[in-house]
Order: structure tokens, then C-alpha cells, then sequence
């Protein structure tokens, strides 16, 4: 059931913001249920196929992008601030945090078959991984995938990544097993 | 993608036709055994998926495969393939761990189905296969952050209409805090490295770096250079992207303008919209001794 | 005539660009005669009745702005208590302004790895930072934060800004190795 009155009000919102909003904050302003919310954000969402934007969810926030296809008009304007590329040693060892986290570094080590300490380093400062605690039995710091890594891959959150079972044999529990002996 | 094979086992011929999500084929190492003929890749998942014995296969005679395959890089001019190399290291030492362990007696387990009672050899299999799996969605990794580099988001200032119905700013962190942030944005993307730069100096690829700058010479025509060493990460990046600037100049791929002497270069795309354009390559050391990222510990 | 690739560019464009976009600078961008890109404009700007923002020519150039009958929805959102804290890229921006001023848009983009343009404009409306003068070699106006930050950080003057690790480049790194290439 739509309803013109509020969508046009998320429309109206989400011209002014400067970082994504998420659908409690819209609720909590709009004083509607956070259900309707989010019905209404995916109505609208779906709205915008003949536009040269559309209205998304990363990382837990929605605004609106320009779409890909038009990235090269939209580039002239854009230009400072570009990202930097990863190596393939950085998007593996990426790969294997994004997957298994929290890991340690000994852990990442053992599954890539090489030492990563430099790649780690590199990840940690580019904002893509960070700290998260301590493993308890070795003592060893453990890393995760952050908000940022979200953004820079377009997902809403970490179960969004895509399953890495089709990438492995169709072995029953392999990857279960496969987690627990690279330690 | 190309994913035939075949290989004999117990005196039948079989033909293998199975779909295979194995990389690129074209250009990589295949295998030529009395029991098997095709690309590394298919028989790396004909033994993972125990259609192929592991004590069946001559590693010795992969291993000498390998390492011609390596010099005929060498003597064509392409040089060493490092990350086909490496790759190979790992690999090889897992099937040599596997065989190893496979030759043992005590290492027959019937139920093969039954993975609570893997066995030494079944843990390597399950390794390698997890290694190459990371390496498969890495590309995909690759390939999400490419599109969402051309997906822009609006972000817009804030309305000074807007602005004068707020209450006071809150900067919401104390001056330590504060101090703390700026300390983690002003540091170098590129961490300092302590004194063993000499040693680990990663070297850069005058013909990768050709790629990325043929890319972006495709995308936006006509940049100046120091739009096009914007991201360089060090000196010999901005180098290698000069020469191989210089190479495309010479291929006349692209025209070079400078209004003023020392003023800023700017660089026009003048080659083929699509296609491969290589250059550099004369630049690249045929033998690349040490890479700080990648040093094989297995 | 409509040309639905042309329109999706320009509506591309002005849905992440900040600033008002001129006639002029998107026949130049998207290579087409500017009578065209008045017509797009023109057609585009009467699509959009029914949603909660409007694409308007102001003072001489085409944005997109929220529908002045939801004003109160924005408003309220604005009003907001997450509103009136600064977000983490203000705040990082605000950072990178307190430590280096006076400093110029590009550069501080340039450390921070990303467009910086409309958050600096939101510290500016906010009374946090202000320019400060033109950069000599380039003509960058250059930006410095004011009392009103010192204020509300809670300090008496900038000397009272808490020493960074004394091992921080203070130097732009690209321009530094631009600068040993040209010697």
C-alpha cells in the first residue's frame, strides 16, 4: 500500500544529506514505523529505472548515486579524491578476512600460503581492516572487515557477500572444516 | 572457457568435459603426462574431486614441465610470470605433501565421504582447494570495487537555510580524541618503512603500469600528468608511468601538449578505442629477484 | 525530441554534484549544442511533480533541491539530534583543517582520499572553519579554522591543540615527488 505523502517526504530528505541514513532515523523523524519505512524506501527504490540515478542501501544507509553507465559524465565533474588500486595480494588477503574474520594474521598467513604482514599493513591503513580483539587462546590480534570495506564494494553487509560454497567442491561441512584447520 | 581434458585411469580413456571455474586458461601452464593432458587448473580439480589419483601423477615430471614452461617465457620475451610462479610453489609443495602422506599405508580411509575422519591427506586437499577458492572470489572482490568506483553518491553541503534553524555544532569528541583522528587521517596511506626499504623494494612493472594508463587514457581522453600520477604510490611509479608514456608516444598512441616550458603536460588519447595496447615491456627486468608481498613460506 | 541517454546524463550529474551546474559547463561536458541542453533541462525539470524533490534553475545554474511542501519533513530531519553532530568525514575534514592550516580543498582531498568539496562547505556554513586567503603558486583560497572551533573544542587558543606523533610527513607526498622529478 503506498503512500505519495511519504515517499515524497524520504524523497524530499534524502536531497539534503551528506552521509547515508538509515531507515531508524527516518522512522524516528517521519514518526512512522520503521516497517513502513522500509517498505516505502524499497517501493521508491524500484522507481528509478529510466533515471540517470537510483536510490541504494550500503552499509546500512540509504542515499541516492548516479548510475554506473553515466560514471563517465559524472567523472569530469568528480575528480579529486580518486581511490587508489588494490594489488591482487591486498584483494585476496581481503578475500580471506572478508570471509573468515575475525582472523588473526598467523590465520590469513596459513590459508594464502604466503606472509601477508605487509598486505595487512596496507589494509589496516587504507581503512578496509581493523583491530578486533584478541583471540583468547594465543593471544594473537584478530581483524575484521570494516563499514568502509562495505562501501567500497557496494554491499549492505557482510552477509550480502557472495557465498563462497560454489567457489568449493560440494562437499558436505567442508567449509566448516576448512575454518577450523588452518589454525 | 576452454575445460576439456583428458586422462587415463585404470586402462580406460575418459573424456573430460566438465564445466570447470578454473582461471584464464589462455597463456597459463598446462601439463603434458602420460595420464593426462591439459591445462594445471583441470588437473588440480580432476584429483580435488577424486577423479584422478594424486599417486597416479609424476610431479616430478609437472615439475620439469613447469620449469620449461618458465624459460620459454624467458626466451620469448615475456619474462618471468611471478604470480604464475608462486602460484606454482604452493601448489606443487601441497601435491608433494599429499603424495607423501598418500604413499603411507596407515593413510587409507575407506569411507571417503566422511570428512570427520580426514585424514592428513584429505586436510592438504581441503587447503588447497580453500587457497584456490579465496583466489576465485578475489577476482570478484576485484570486479565489485571496479563498478562501484564508477557509482557516485550524493553527498551535498549543508543548507544555509537549513543551518541557521540548528543549535550550536556538537563536535561530539574531546580534543585528545580529536587529536587522535587527525593523527590516523595525516598518516601516509603508504606506511613508513623502517629501514629495510633496500631489500624490499617493490618493483614496479613499466608494463602494468602502461595498462592503467592506457585505461585511463581511454576513459577521459585527455589528462594532464599529474592527474595521471595522482595515486602513484612512489617516485618509480610516476617513473614507470613516464616511460611508458614515452613507449605509447612512440607507438603514436597519444599526443603530448605543453603551452608553457615546465608548465602543465597534458596528455590526449590519440590510439584505438579497445584492443590490447601493450608497451614497456623493454623496461621490465626479464628475473625479478624478491617480491616484499608475496614470499612463498610453505 | 528527447534523447533519453542525454537526459539520464545530465540528471546523473546534478544528482552528486553540490554546486549549481550552468547551461554552459554541461554542453561543454556532454559535447552537445547548448540549445539541446536547455531543452533536456527544460523536459526533465517538469518530470519530477510527483516526487518529494525538484530539479530548478537558480542564479544561474540547474540543481536539485527538496519540494518546498516538505520543508517541514527536512526541517525536522535537520533539526534532528544526529544532525547537530558532525560526522565522522566532517570530522576527519575538520582534522586534517585544525593540523595543517591554512590549507587549500585539493589538498586536504588529497589526504583525505576523497572529494572534500561539500563537506567543507558544510564546516563553513557551520562556523567551524573559514578561508583564509589565496595559496601563492596556485590560487587556491586557502581555509582555516576559527574561534568558534577553538570554543567548542574547548580550547583557549590553537597552540592548546593536543602534539601529533612527531614522525608525520607535514608535506603532501604527490607534490614532493612531482617536486624531485622537475628539479
Amino acid at each position: 500500500m503506498s503512500n505519495p505523502e511519504l515517499d515524497s517526504s524520504i524523497e524530499a530528505i534524502l536531497m539534503v544529506v551528506d552521509e547515508p541514513v538509515t531507515e531508524l532515523t527516518l522512522a524516528q523523524v517521519l514518526e512512522r514505523p520503521t516497517d513502513e519505512i522500509i517498505e516505502a524506501l524499497e517501493r521508491l527504490s524500484l522507481g528509478y529505472e529510466s533515471n540517470g540515478f537510483h536510490l541504494r542501501k550500503v552499509s546500512g544507509g540509504w542515499r541516492f548515486y548516479s548510475r554506473p553507465e553515466f560514471s563517465s559524465a559524472v567523472e569530469r565533474f568528480v575528480l579529486d579524491g580518486q581511490q587508489s588500486r588494490l594489488t591482487q595480494a591486498a584483494l585476496e588477503t581481503l578475500a580471506v578476512i572478508a570471509y573468515r574474520q575475525p582472523v588473526s594474521r598467523a590465520r590469513v598467513s596459513a590459508i594464502r600460503g604466503v606472509n601477508v604482514e605487509a598486505v595487512m599493513k596496507t589494509l589496516v591503513t587504507r581503512g578496509l581492516v581493523e583491530e578486533s580483539g584478541i583471540e583468547h587462546e594465543s593471544g594473537a590480534i584478530l581483524y575484521k572487515t570494516t563499514s568502509y570495506f562495505l562501501e567500497r564494494l557496494g554491499l549492505n553487509a557482510l552477509t550480502d557477500l557472495p557465498a563462497l560454497a560454489p567457489y568449493l567442491p560440494d562437499l558436505d561441512r567442508l567449509d566448516e572444516i576448512l575454518g577450523s584447520l588452518t589454525d | 572457457m576452454q575445460a576439456k581434458g583428458s586422462f587415463v585411469k585404470y586402462g580406460l580413456h575418459v573424456e573430460i568435459t566438465e564445466e570447470t571455474n578454473a582461471p584464464e586458461v589462455s597463456g597459463a601452464f598446462s601439463v603434458h603426462l602420460d595420464n593426462f593432458d591439459g591445462p594445471f587448473d583441470l588437473l588440480l580439480q580432476l584429483i580435488s574431486r577424486h577423479r584422478m589419483d594424486i599417486t597416479e601423477v609424476a610431479l616430478s615430471a609437472v615439475t620439469d614441465e613447469f620449469i620449461s614452461f618458465i624459460r620459454g617465457l624467458e626466451a620469448s620475451g615475456e619474462g618471468w610470470k611471478l604470480d604464475q610462479a608462486t602460484e606454482f610453489l604452493v601448489v606443487a609443495a601441497t601435491l608433494l605433501d599429499l603424495k607423501a602422506a598418500r604413499l603411507l599405508p596407515s593413510g587409507e580411509v575407506e569411507d571417503e565421504t566422511d570428512l570427520a575422519l580426514l585424514e592428513a591427506r584429505d586436510l592438504l586437499f581441503a587447503r588447497l582447494l580453500q587457497y584456490r577458492a579465496f583466489k576465485e572470489i578475489a577476482a570478484t572482490f576485484h570486479d565489485r570495487i571496479a563498478l562501484e568506483d564508477r557509482i557516485f553518491a550524493r553527498v551535498v553541503a549543508l543548507d544555509p537555510s537549513l543551518a541557521s534553524l540548528l543549535p550550536e555544532v556538537l563536535i561530539g569528541v574531546g580534543a585528545e580524541r580529536f587529536a587522535a583522528i587527525a593523527e590516523r587521517v595525516l598518516t601516509p596511506k603508504i606506511t613508513p618503512a623502517v629501514a629495510i626499504e633496500h631489500l624490499h623494494m617493490p618493483l614496479v612493472s613499466v608494463a602494468e603500469e602502461a595498462r592503467w594508463v592506457v585505461e585511463s587514457l581511454r576513459k577521459s581522453k585527455t589528462m594532464s600528468f599529474r592527474h595521471l600520477v595522482a595515486d602513484a604510490e612512489s617516485t618509480l611509479v610516476v617513473v614507470a608511468r613516464f616511460l611508458a608514456l614515452l613507449d605509447l608516444y612512440r607507438q603514436g598512441a597519444l599526443r603530448f601538449d605543453q603551452v608553457v616550458a615546465l608548465g602543465e603536460l597534458q596528455i590526449s588519447w590519440t590510439g584505438s578505442e579497445s584492443g590490447e595496447v601493450s608497451a614497456g615491456e623493454e623496461f621490465d627486468l626479464p628475473v625479478v629477484p624478491i617480491d616484499t608481498e608475496e614470499t612463498p613460506n610453505v
